[in-house]
């Protein structure tokens, strides 16, 4: 809380606008060793991860079976990394005044966007085009009559599309800070914060200008997450298992990655708070509202995932009991099992659990469970998926009704795939960080506009907090 | 956003309860209207009792009609009430106070019209139904099958009615306290204080009140995500049925219940204004919120009905594009079809749009009514159609004419859950008075310059 | 208990379409007679049906003939979807229909893919004249309850007993006729056999292996419902197909 | 000893809060006086002691028996007279679970209720003083305590200003 802060002695009074621009600055500006020890540790990953993709590319791109856990891998950055700015965005779109110190670091994450951009290139060879007789969202019939890669070309226009809402969005919210960083420091930064906030002078018109366009960018990625979501999870994933025909997948996959990006969330402000040094900013507030998000959110991971199930399982038809056998019941069953239980049942026990629920280390602690169960839940996705044969055999793909003749064992991560998962989780780490010494990760203009409408005064013989709401 | 009056508290109590200490000069003369709809269809059931489900228009690959259809109607219509008392309780928003209670009440009348529409009515023997499904039947050894949607189905509602009933029922305490201390005559107030159980209105009460809003909220949540789940799982086990056996009912029905739902609720809200002169407490605000919710929500249907839509051609099965190609070119279901779509959709929401439609009464009421025809068309396209053009055997496929009975007896169900609510309203307010009261005490107002934001007080 | 496994093969090489199995089935089953009336009520009760389908284009138009009746699914949609238990699988491969346990809801009728589940939408008459003719061993249904196919039930019992009673085997051939199922004794081209899959030797069984193991032309209706029926289909033999094919 | 109650109307809260204050300087413990009001207001508004409530044991404890009774009533009903439908197990865990999830459900929120009730010290059989008025904006200080100590706290009361005085 501000006022608290403000009462201990030898702190900046967060409650004035200039004790918040000056310790957010500072906190800005300044970089410690554990910062740089931290990078350097993510970028060894990194390089791990490069390596090992050296590794898979000399396998070829013919097998797709060997890039299951590629594909994961970049699904789950997809259902991370890209889904944590909903949380700035919802919250913003309901005019939640607890976002105010996490929106930031929310947007941060648009920029890993852009490297999981550049990990999605790969897959465009990977993938069967229609050609070889898989279904497709593009294809009713007749093959001639779209161009045979059509899936690839919408699914990466629509990826490139979510990462330039995410980065202008980004920068929209930059602007007044920008401008402040342009009029309150020196240096490199003063120098590319000056090109960026171009002539932010904030002018009413200019401020409104920035909240709509907030609103709408925010809109914006929404729509494109849950469009590449729906993309992504129907041309390359189920279109590639012989009668797998789910509705409701794609808004199961959508849902996932809100989930998921809470919890990103979570724990990214838990680090903030702990080796950030936002003390004063990320309270119990942020933690708790976010943790009830997250607890929702993994409610709805179950019922999506019953409501796909108990029809596939009620149905009994072939080509469905393959399905539940590939991706369930089968020889993935293990990796099933873990992402039940640490993205649902861990959540739903502990969260109920009010100690743990009010606290600071609880909520991120079940998001790191909701992170590791997305993990597995993307790798028996994905790595099933497409390790199943049959794609360009008609025979097989023929009808949609038929099923798959026979489930192929589990495919286990060879030395390649584990230096590609640590890669793409350590390189993605480190664009986050190096992005937070590019911008703030506290935002400052919402802050101060935080103190605007947020007042403490007494009620009788009590004090209540005041929020005030703009319409 | 609230726009301030402040109410002295007499003058809430008195406007309040004018429905309930009084009595309007048109309520009688509704009642009356509404029971004999009622009853009519009362008379038609007892007809069809007599006669046999012959007399309905159902015939063999159209097991299932209009009592259906009504059912999964009412179901939907049942969401609104927690959708908008518990979440909006649960996202503390301001704008929820006047509109929790009616929306409950009215999610407990028209379950019971839900109740009414479907289970007994629509069964080949009801008296046998009535025994041997539930309460279960023990004598013959043999218990209900716990695998049928239909075991489910009698489960989840009965949850579903009961805690919306008691929902109901522990926020109305303190409101009935102030009934009992106004109401005159002789059994009146004895009724209403054995009612509030001796409610007095201190602190530790109060703290109760409030915490049984936020924690029965968070229960009955759950509770309301999965009646309408089971019940769309009615149609989607069925392997049998073209356009039914589809994953994504269960979000889809539930999107669709809570659209429908929310717009039955704003509906609901100008019939008060208009009828109860309750404009003081029901402000085009109000309208406003429930529009913007309205926008989000009609959109999030809308996507759930294209993904339908996708993967039924995503299969490429015949009978699937049969079943496609006769609800969308077939007369009459094309007209119904685009019926559906533009009133369902296409009309209130960009409509919606416009603050100025959103903030006046009359084309909001206008809108939502339309939402509800084009919503109970959606749940007659999806039934219908898909039993006409039953699987592959193209020699049993047919077609659905509703019968007078059935007509009489959907009309009937209607006619029923507005009775519920007049009688409601004659004893119970439809307003949660202390919330109102509440309200005004939490409002407060911050200044920034020369300008005065709105605000509440958060403990 | 004797593990049978009633099952049915029908032969559509020799099926003529004559409707003999459909009278049969109505006279043993005590089937309400449709009339005109419940024809066009779309509400006719045939346990056994002959659909007709048309093929090719004129002048070679054919008519395809296929019986349907209830093919006693391994896996039957219709019985977890029943709330009582109305219908379920007996210990003899059977899907049974307990008239007394019904109360109408006909999720079942929905749930099966052949439509081969009936409902009593009206209380069931016959004419004066008829009314002796009903058969004592088959129940006469009420209203509001679901009928369909039994594999003439009441035939196999009273077979089962008379075995017992005189010694034998009630799927060998000496008890062939009292147990087929009226529409099977009805059929003049024998495209219907009924019998024990389990015994090799009955005739169905012997129908079935031969005809899907050397000419392969065994097949179940719907496969992709995996209902996993007890009814053997056996495809038409069409030395005109090709000029179908692309006539 | 017998107890007896009284009340003090008041019309604004700060003095309703005095009143409160006086009562406690006059040593009346916190179980002798509590506010009544006609509307929520603010934890603490009126320097009250703070209620506890163990309102979030009983929701736990319903949803716990209403599980049990569900798992019983599906296993056992379907144990006891086993009929195979459609291929499918007769303990087919999915349904069962949707059955058991009702139950679950309907205990815990039956016990919310219950437990609602019980903690707000409902119902109450007398009223002891009371007001109509409190419903309609008053503020009600009760002081429930033995005959004697009465008239002190209807004295403290009219020092600070009650608009009205009942004793029950």
């Amino acid at each position: 809380m501000a006022s608290e802060s403000a009462a201990q002695p030898g702190k900046l009074a967060l409650d004035t606008p200039v004790g918040v621009i000056r310790d957010l600055l500072g906190k800005y500006q300044k970089t410690g060793d554990a910062y740089w020890r931290a990078v350097a540790l993510f970028g060894v990953l990194f390089a791990l991860g490069i390596i090992g993709f050296i590794m898979r590319l000399s396998d070829g791109v013919s097998d797709k079976a060997v890039w299951g856990y590629y594909a994961a891998m970049f699904a789950f950055i997809l259902t991370t990394a890209q889904a944590a700015p909903m949380v700035a965005i919802a919250t913003r779109l309901t005019k939640a005044h607890w976002r105010r110190p996490i929106s930031r670091a929310a947007e941060l994450w648009t920029i890993v966007g852009l490297f999981n951009l550049i990990l999605f290139i790969p897959l465009l060879w990977v993938l069967p085009s229609l050609e070889d007789g898989r279904r497709s969202l593009w294809f009713f019939g007749n093959v001639d009559d779209i161009p045979i890669y059509s899936p690839h070309i919408w699914a990466t226009l629509a990826l490139v599309f979510l990462v330039i809402a995410g980065l202008m969005m980004l920068w929209v919210s930059c602007l007044p800070d920008l401008a402040t960083i342009r009029d309150n420091s020196s240096g490199w930064r003063q120098r590319w914060a000056k090109r960026l906030a171009f002539q932010w002078r904030g002018t009413s018109a200019q401020w409104n200008m920035q909240h709509h366009r907030l609103g709408i960018l925010g809109a914006f990625y929404f729509m494109m997450l849950v469009f590449v979501h729906f993309l992504i999870s129907v041309d390359f994933l189920m279109a590639l298992v012989p009668g797998w025909i789910d509705a409701l997948f794609p808004a199961t996959h959508a849902a996932n990655a809100l989930q998921a990006g809470a919890a990103t969330m979570l724990l990214t402000l838990f680090f903030l708070r702990q080796f950030g040094g936002y003390k004063d900013y990320i309270t119990l507030d942020q933690m708790w509202l976010l943790g009830k998000i997250l607890f929702a959110l993994s409610l709805l991971w179950f019922w999506f995932w019953f409501s796909s199930f108990i029809i596939l399982w009620y149905g009994k038809r072939p080509n469905e009991q393959a399905v539940l056998e590939l991706l369930m019941i089968g020889p993935y069953l293990p990796v099933f099992m873990a992402a039940f239980i640490l993205n649902f049942l861990v959540p739903l026990f502990t969260m109920i659990w009010n100690p743990l629920r009010k606290s600071l280390w609880g909520p991120p602690l079940i998001a790191t469970s909701v992170i590791i169960g997305t993990f597995f839940d993307r790798i028996r996705l994905y790595v099933a998926t497409y390790t199943v044969p049959g794609i360009g055999d008609p025979a097989v793909d023929k009808h949609g009704a038929l099923a798959m003749d026979a489930i192929t064992k589990a495919n286990l991560p060879d030395l390649a795939d584990i230096f590609i998962i640590v890669g793409v989780i350590g390189g993605s780490i480190l664009v986050f960080l190096l992005a937070t010494r590019i911008i703030p990760s506290v935002s400052i203009w919402e802050q101060r506009e935080l103190l605007l409408y947020k007042v403490h005064k007494p009620f009788h013989r009590t004090e209540v907090m005041v929020l005030g709401k703009r319409d | 956003m609230q726009d301030h009056i402040q109410i002295d508290h007499k003058d809430i109590n008195r406007d309040l309860l004018s429905g309930v200490l009084g009595t309007p000069s048109w309520w009688l003369g509704a009642v009356v209207f509404l029971t004999l709809v009622f009853l009519a269809g009362i008379g038609a059931f007892g007809y069809m009792l007599n006669k046999g489900i012959g007399v309905t228009g159902l015939n063999r690959p159209i097991m299932w009609g209009f009592f259906m259809t009504n059912f999964v109607f009412w179901i939907g219509i049942s969401h609104a009430g927690i959708m908008i008392s518990a979440i909006l309780r649960l996202t503390q928003a301001e704008w929820r106070r006047p509109i929790t209670r009616a929306a409950e009440v009215m999610t407990v009348f028209s379950l019971m019209a839900a109740l009414m529409a479907a289970p007994l009515v629509h069964v080949g023997r009801p008296w046998r139904a009535a025994l041997w499904v539930f309460p279960y039947d023990f004598a013959r050894g043999v218990w209900p099958n716990i695998r049928s949607p239909f075991i489910w189905d009698p489960s989840a509602v009965m949850t579903y009615l009961t805690a919306s009933s008691l929902f109901v029922f522990v926020a109305l305490l303190p409101d009935l306290a102030v009934i009992r201390d106004r109401a005159t005559g002789k059994w009146a107030p004895k009724i209403y204080s054995a009612l509030c159980m001796g409610w007095r209105g201190t602190p530790r009460q109060w703290k109760l009140q409030a915490l049984a809003g936020i924690l029965l909220s968070a229960l009955v949540l759950p509770v309301f995500v999965s009646v309408h789940s089971i019940v769309s799982w009615d149609f989607a086990v069925n392997i049998g049925v073209e356009g039914w056996h589809s994953t994504i009912f269960a979000p889809y029905f539930i999107i669709g219940a809570i659209h429908s739902g929310v717009s039955a609720v704003a509906m609901l809200m100008a019939v008060m204004v208009w009828l109860w002169k309750l404009d003081k407490y029901i402000r085009p605000d109000h309208f406003d919120a429930i529009g913007r919710l309205l926008i989000v929500v009609a959109t999030t249907w809308f996507f759930f009905f294209f993904l339908e839509w996708v993967f039924a051609l995503y299969t490429l099965e015949g009978p699937e594009l049969a079943l496609r190609e006769l609800q969308v070119f077939q007369w009459p279901y094309i007209f119904l079809f685009i019926l559906f779509l533009m009133t369902a959709y296409f009309i209130p929401v960009p409509l919606w749009l416009f603050k100025k439609v959103r903030r006046s009464i009359p084309l909001m009421f206008f809108t939502t009514v339309l939402v509800n025809v084009g919503m109970w068309l959606e749940r007659f396209l999806i039934i219908i159609p898909g039993m006409a053009r039953k699987t592959p055997l193209t020699f049993d496929w047919g077609t659905y004419h509703p019968s007078l009975v059935e007509i009489l007896m959907v009309a009937s169900t209607f006619a029923w859950v507005a009775l519920g609510m007049l009688l409601f309203s004659k004893v119970f307010p439809l307003i949660p008075i202390f919330d109102i009261k509440e309200g005004m005490v939490f409002r407060d107002e911050v200044k920034i310059g020369r300008r005065t934001i709105p605000a509440s007080i958060r403990e | 208990m004797a593990e049978e496994s009633w099952g049915m093969v029908v032969d559509l090489d020799k099926c003529t379409g004559c409707q003999a199995c459909v009278v049969a089935c109505q006279s043993e089953n005590n089937i309400p007679i449709n009339d005109e009336d419940l024809f066009n009520q779309r509400r006719p009760i045939q346990w056994i049906r002959i659909e007709r389908y048309w093929e090719g284009e004129f002048p070679n138009v054919k008519a395809r003939f296929i019986p349907i009746m209830c093919q006693h699914c391994g896996d039957a949609p219709c019985e977890p979807v029943c709330p009582v238990f109305a219908t379920y699988h007996n210990f003899e491969g059977l899907n049974v229909q307990v008239y007394n346990r019904c109360i109408g809801t006909r999720f079942c009728a929905n749930n099966c893919p052949y439509q081969i589940r009936f409902f009593n939408f009206w209380e069931p008459e016959w004419p004066e004249s008829l009314k002796n003719q009903l058969n004592p061993d088959v129940t006469v249904r009420s209203r509001g309850i679901m009928e369909k196919c039994t594999f003439c039930i009441q035939r196999i019992r009273r077979t089962g007993q008379d075995a017992d009673r005189n010694g034998g085997d009630p799927t060998s051939a000496e008890y062939e006729r009292s147990l087929n199922p009226a529409c099977v004794n009805a059929c003049p081209t024998e495209t219907l056999a009924f019998g024990d899959f389990n015994n090799p030797d009955s005739k169905a069984s012997k129908m079935r292996d031969k005809d899907s193991v050397e000419e392969g032309r065994a097949y179940s209706l719907l496969e992709e419902f995996g209902t996993n029926p007890s009814v053997v289909y056996l495809k038409k033999v069409d030395e005109l197909a090709e000029e179908v094919v692309h006539g | 000893m017998n107890q007896r109650s009284l009340l003090g109307l008041f019309t604004d809260e700060d003095t309703a809060a005095d009143a409160l204050d006086a009562l406690q300087a006059e040593g009346y413990g916190t179980k002798e006086y509590e506010v009544l009001t006609g509307t929520p207001y603010p934890e603490g508004t009126f320097g009250e002691a703070e209620p506890i409530h163990k309102l979030f044991r009983w929701p736990l404890i319903g949803a716990a028996c209403g599980f049990i009774i569900g798992l019983i009533l599906t296993t056992g009903t379907q144990i006891a007279y086993p009929l195979v439908t459609g291929g499918k197990p007769i303990l087919g865990i999915p349904p069962m679970a949707i059955i058991m999830y009702e139950g679950t459900m309907l205990g815990a929120i039956l016990f919310t209720v219950v437990g609602i009730i019980f903690e707000s010290r409902l119902p109450r059989l007398f009223m002891g003083a009371y007001d109509t008025r409190i419903t309609e904006g008053y503020i009600g200080v009760a002081v429930t305590t033995d005959e004697e100590r009465l008239g002190k706290a209807e004295e403290v009361l009219r020092r600070v200003g009650a608009e009205d005085i009942t004793r029950g």
